[in-house]
């Protein structure tokens, strides 16, 4: 099993005309991941990447019936191509796209709490199940079939930790990349919940970063209800406050809150061990999974 | 991109908000100018982009020609927490009797903007909210909808303001809001606003966070980030130039990665192996030769820096494209100016490696080694 | 046994220092209302009508613990004034005001579809239950406690209806005026539901009028959901197409929808009498009532 | 209130939708000057406050000077519809291939906005609706939000508008809904946006209705509205003066009445027993003795009315405020000038009943006697 996509997902690439949009689209397909259709205003009634375009999600969900947006689409847009995607019929959406207003994604979360559609992202690598599909522009190599759950806030620490993992034989159920911005859809908590719920998570993993308190209120929701054993890292202990490391969402603020200590202790304290360095945490997982 | 204080001031006294007469200088004949005109008593305010002004110097109120050219002469041209000074705004002093505190932020726990309202204005608000979070008042705004008039009534209601003054400090934040929500605000505050004794209130100071991801949208604030620039680190502004998230530390151990958390995370190695990071540096998701090249510019120019660190994981970033810039970059030197220890991994990380011109760089398998070995050469050179 | 409103009900009023409010103020509490606070602007600190007023709805709720917001504000504010009631925890909503902006509306609208507090209104008379309190403008002394429920887009058609009712010694449970806004918070399914679900409410009066498709659902909901007997009466029959009646809703519109026709031939194909005059509507009550 | 095509046009142009040139005339001269500069051909064009002008002889199509002369002649003073035409609009002719529908209104049904678009322009959309109603693509708007850019888009394509225009016609229609919401629109519509050869599209027709109960914030319509009146009926005119709720309609007997349920009921029962409904009448809640009199004098103004129906049902209005207002505007006749039947009941009835002057009226105790008396008042003129 896995969680979010496997096999059976159909997929439309919003954007899928532009650079980013067709490359991935077709590293997707390669990867094994079912791209029913594409969809970017204007170019209707063309193709590409081998399957047919849209001028709206809705239409491609008609046509192809699609259950899951993948967005490339410029930060300028991007809000909107969002609400579209939230706005159709589909199972999840999960937006790429780095550098999308603050106020878009804040008018975005308030639709999210009216649809059933699932957000993940923005500004995150997407999500994969190995050897079924992947969701976004994860390397796929670096993935292997196994049993441990990994969630985290950014793209290429989830890599260096996977790729720990898979050196010693360990594989992934599912990887999801939720994305370094102040807004996200889907957080810690709603991937821990997914997780624990999978009969074939053994173990996850849980990267995060400074900024914000999704750590924390991942650590009450694991000490409260999750029994899958879970080793976390935290980037960004050295980082100094008010500065923006990189993505939007990871900064301490001026006031000292978001720091690594607070959620490497938050962790600590719900009984989760937290690695210096990313061979640790393969350590504590392969110590879960005996 | 944080506006200075007096273009802040400009935005708001544009959309309606009440701020003290005020003129903008960069000498002491300006000043005094300035002070004339507006007529004594004036304050005389350091324009940089720091917190804490007045503690450090930055702000000096005078009541005569004599200690406005004092105040002048030892602002204009001072350095102020590493900012230096060019240009400062002399404003007429209000009497006030109370100092307020008002504000817009985004909460991005709830994901919504929220409003605060204080009685205990013209403090550091943080340390208020840390020891009295009661003495701010909080209201969360539904963006959809934006704030609806009863939302502004209430914070100011809450927070406990003078039934005297409490139409126009709601009509202040009302405005502040809309502020925040056309121009992009990340954060948007005015501590103080003054009440003077006929009960008008004054914004005294004003701060201005524009959204970065959203100055496309915003020419003319955009305008105004090229006016503020100028007073910050050199090599920040090289960073803009080149388009890298770029962030200077104390440390001496050069940073280039790709991806924010990697990076960070490469940091946290160099401290965990008794290191110091000397910046924070992502060349992105693909960056090609050219991008990588840059990189290593920016890490040279730093006078700290004694080694440098060159951690890749490829996932759109491939490499041989790595490779070719690290080549390229190095190259063109004598003699490299500090050691580079390389370490790739990911997509093309063969390619890459059968490129990489090892003559130039150390190659390490592991970010663990890489990081290691980097700062045993930032040891070496501190050493010699 | 009642619906909405009973002796029990604690009331703020919204707008309680203006001539109308004032006013209705002291008429519902000489007929039991029981009023807890006024809810004024700049005004909190005073007294109006005999009870404390506040700043904001939320410091009455607080401190009286009022559950039921009754708005006398003017058009200009009243969108704002039923935005806070709705914001604050109350069980019930009632916006007297006539003319708010239709747009205005359309946005309380949605909040009213995110929050349990039910609104009724605006531009409407307000409810009342018989012998013990009344919410909004009603005249108390034509009511006579009884068995008949009624529910009204009209507020003198109500008062007429209501007279001809307590002429015949036949009184009512409780009497909903709904408003002649076209955009409203109860309609007349949420009444009759609120009626069918009643014990004591052995029959129903539904006053509707020309505009919209309220009634045309009501008739469906009836034949579909409700026991309780029906009698019907349609105001407007003879107004042309086009011409606002008074009421920014009772419009028919110039394609035709809307019409006096249409909905009593949907509230005769539900079985429910329909009289030509208000005395026919209390003859088919007398009838149900046996 | 609906504004006239050349205020519409004028509101639309501002926003950047591309209308056609045009002047405004009031005689021939104007007509052929305006002709002359915009150059034919050209379309002169009865500027009512009524739909299908062009079937009316309101729209005529010309070429020359003669044509311009005589089509000026024929429209401007004629009477369309009964509304007296004073002005004209001239407007360059748009040589079209397409006739497209974009419309934005309230569906009060899902209280929320909703977007029209259909390819079926240039007809009476309403007659679309009804024989092919999928020729019209609708998209609800969620008012909290507006209108997302991908759902002016998601019309535009549903309605099947050629590729090549299907950008422009979105960004009419989003700039349409933007003006609506801006200005309180009822309806805004364009029929037809013309499609030219070029594939431009250009507003041929403008309609904007907007919300009286939002005209206090709208000031800069209030005054077009002032503008537009004159062309209007003159019962209706005093309405406005007087404030009143008020229709005229075709029969004789005369209906004042408080509350629209009621007054509309009053109507339907003076139709229910032989009688014809001269007007509606609703002189609101809480009336004093002087708008009783002025309703009165609305009523004996109008040379139709053969016998007024005074109805008047007490919540907030006070029975003895009505028979106060009834005797004043009486009591001024010599003779009063049509039988006037009043019934009171509710708040107060007992001592308007005492107070009533019953020399100058008929009392009835019911709503249907009432009705029924004024009915046979009016036939007893009638047969005279």
């Amino acid at each position: 099993m896995s969680v979010l996509v496997d096999d059976d997902t159909r997929v439309v690439v919003q954007g899928i005309t532009g650079g980013e949009g067709k490359f991935h689209a077709e590293q997707m397909m390669e990867y094994g991941t079912n791209i029913v259709a594409g969809a970017v205003p204007g170019k209707g009634g063309q193709e590409a990447a081998g399957v047919p375009v849209y001028d709206t999600v809705h239409e491609a969900v008609e046509e192809e019936n699609a259950d899951t947006s993948v967005i490339f689409v410029p930060p300028a847009f991007a809000g909107d191509a969002v609400f579209e995607a939230l706005d159709t019929d589909l199972d999840l959406a999960v937006a790429i796209t780095e550098g999308i207003p603050t106020q878009d994604m804040a008018r975005v979360n308030k639709r999210l709490s009216e649809t059933d559609t699932r957000l993940i992202g923005p500004n995150c690598p997407g999500l994969i199940t190995p050897g079924e599909a992947k969701l976004g522009i994860l390397p796929g190599n670096i993935f292997a079939e196994g049993n441990v759950g990994l969630v985290s806030r950014s793209g290429t620490l989830t890599y260096q930790v996977v790729d720990n993992l898979t050196n010693r034989g360990i594989g992934q159920t599912t990887a999801i990349g939720i994305g370094g911005d102040p807004i996200i859809g889907t957080d810690f908590v709603d991937a821990l919940e997914l997780f624990e719920n999978d009969d074939e998570t053994e173990a996850i993993v849980m990267c995060g970063e400074i900024g914000g308190e999704d750590e924390e209120e991942a650590a009450a929701f694991i000490d409260d209800y999750v029994d899958t054993p879970v080793a976390g890292f935290i980037a960004g202990r050295t980082a100094p406050p008010g500065k923006r490391m990189g993505h939007a969402g990871a900064i301490v603020s001026g006031s000292g809150t978001g720091t690594a200590e607070s959620k490497i202790s938050a962790l600590n304290d719900a009984g989760v061990p937290v690695g210096d360095t990313p061979e640790e945490v393969a350590d504590h997982i392969e110590e879960f999974l005996g | 991109m944080k506006l200075h204080e007096y273009q802040a001031k400009q935005v708001f006294a544009d959309a309606g908000i009440p701020t003290p007469e005020s003129q903008l200088a960069s000498d002491v004949d300006g000043v005094l100018t300035a002070a004339q005109e507006i007529g004594y008593p004036v304050a005389v305010k350091a324009q940089v982009q720091v917190g804490g002004r007045g503690k450090a110097g930055g702000i000096e109120l005078v009541d005569t020609d004599e200690e406005a050219r004092e105040a002048a002469e030892s602002i204009i041209g001072m350095d102020l927490k590493g900012y230096h000074v060019d240009q400062v705004l002399v404003e007429g002093a209000v009497d006030f009797v109370d100092e307020l505190y008002v504000g817009i932020t985004m909460d991005r726990g709830e994901g919504k903007p929220v409003a605060m309202v204080s009685t205990k204005g013209g403090v550091n608000i943080e340390e208020v909210a840390e020891e009295d979070p009661d003495a701010i008042a909080r209201e969360h705004i539904d963006p959809s909808f934006g704030m609806h008039p009863y939302q502004a009534r209430k914070a100011v209601y809450d927070a406990g303001v003078d039934p005297a003054v409490a139409r126009d400090v709601s009509s202040v934040l009302t405005t502040l809001y809309q502020l925040w929500d056309d121009r992009d605000g990340a954060d948007a505050e005015i501590n103080p606003l003054m009440v003077t004794a006929d009960d008008e209130v004054i914004a005294a100071d004003a701060v201005m966070n524009i959204d970065e991801d959203a100055l496309f949208r915003q020419p003319e604030l955009a305008e105004m980030e090229a006016e503020a620039a100028g007073s910050g680190d050199d090599l920040e502004q090289k960073a803009d130039e080149y388009n890298f998230d770029y962030v200077r530390l104390e440390g001496n151990t050069g940073i280039i990665g790709n991806g924010a958390g990697l990076v960070m995370t490469t940091l946290d190695l160099v401290d965990h192996y008794g290191g110091e990071p000397a910046n924070f540096l992502d060349v992105g998701g693909g960056a090609k030769a050219e991008r990588i090249a840059n990189a290593l510019d920016m890490v040279f120019s730093d006078d700290n820096v004694d080694s440098v660190v060159f951690n890749i994981f490829g996932g759109i970033t491939r490499g041989d494209e790595v490779a070719r810039g690290i080549n390229e970059a190095l190259e063109q030197f004598d003699e490299i100016p500090k050691p580079v220890v390389v370490r790739l991994a990911g997509t093309n990380w063969e390619e890459g490696m059968e490129i990489l011109n090892e003559d130039l760089v150390t190659v390490e398998q592991t970010l663990e080694d890489a990081v290691q070995r980097a700062v045993e050469y930032a040891e070496e050179v501190n050493d010699q």
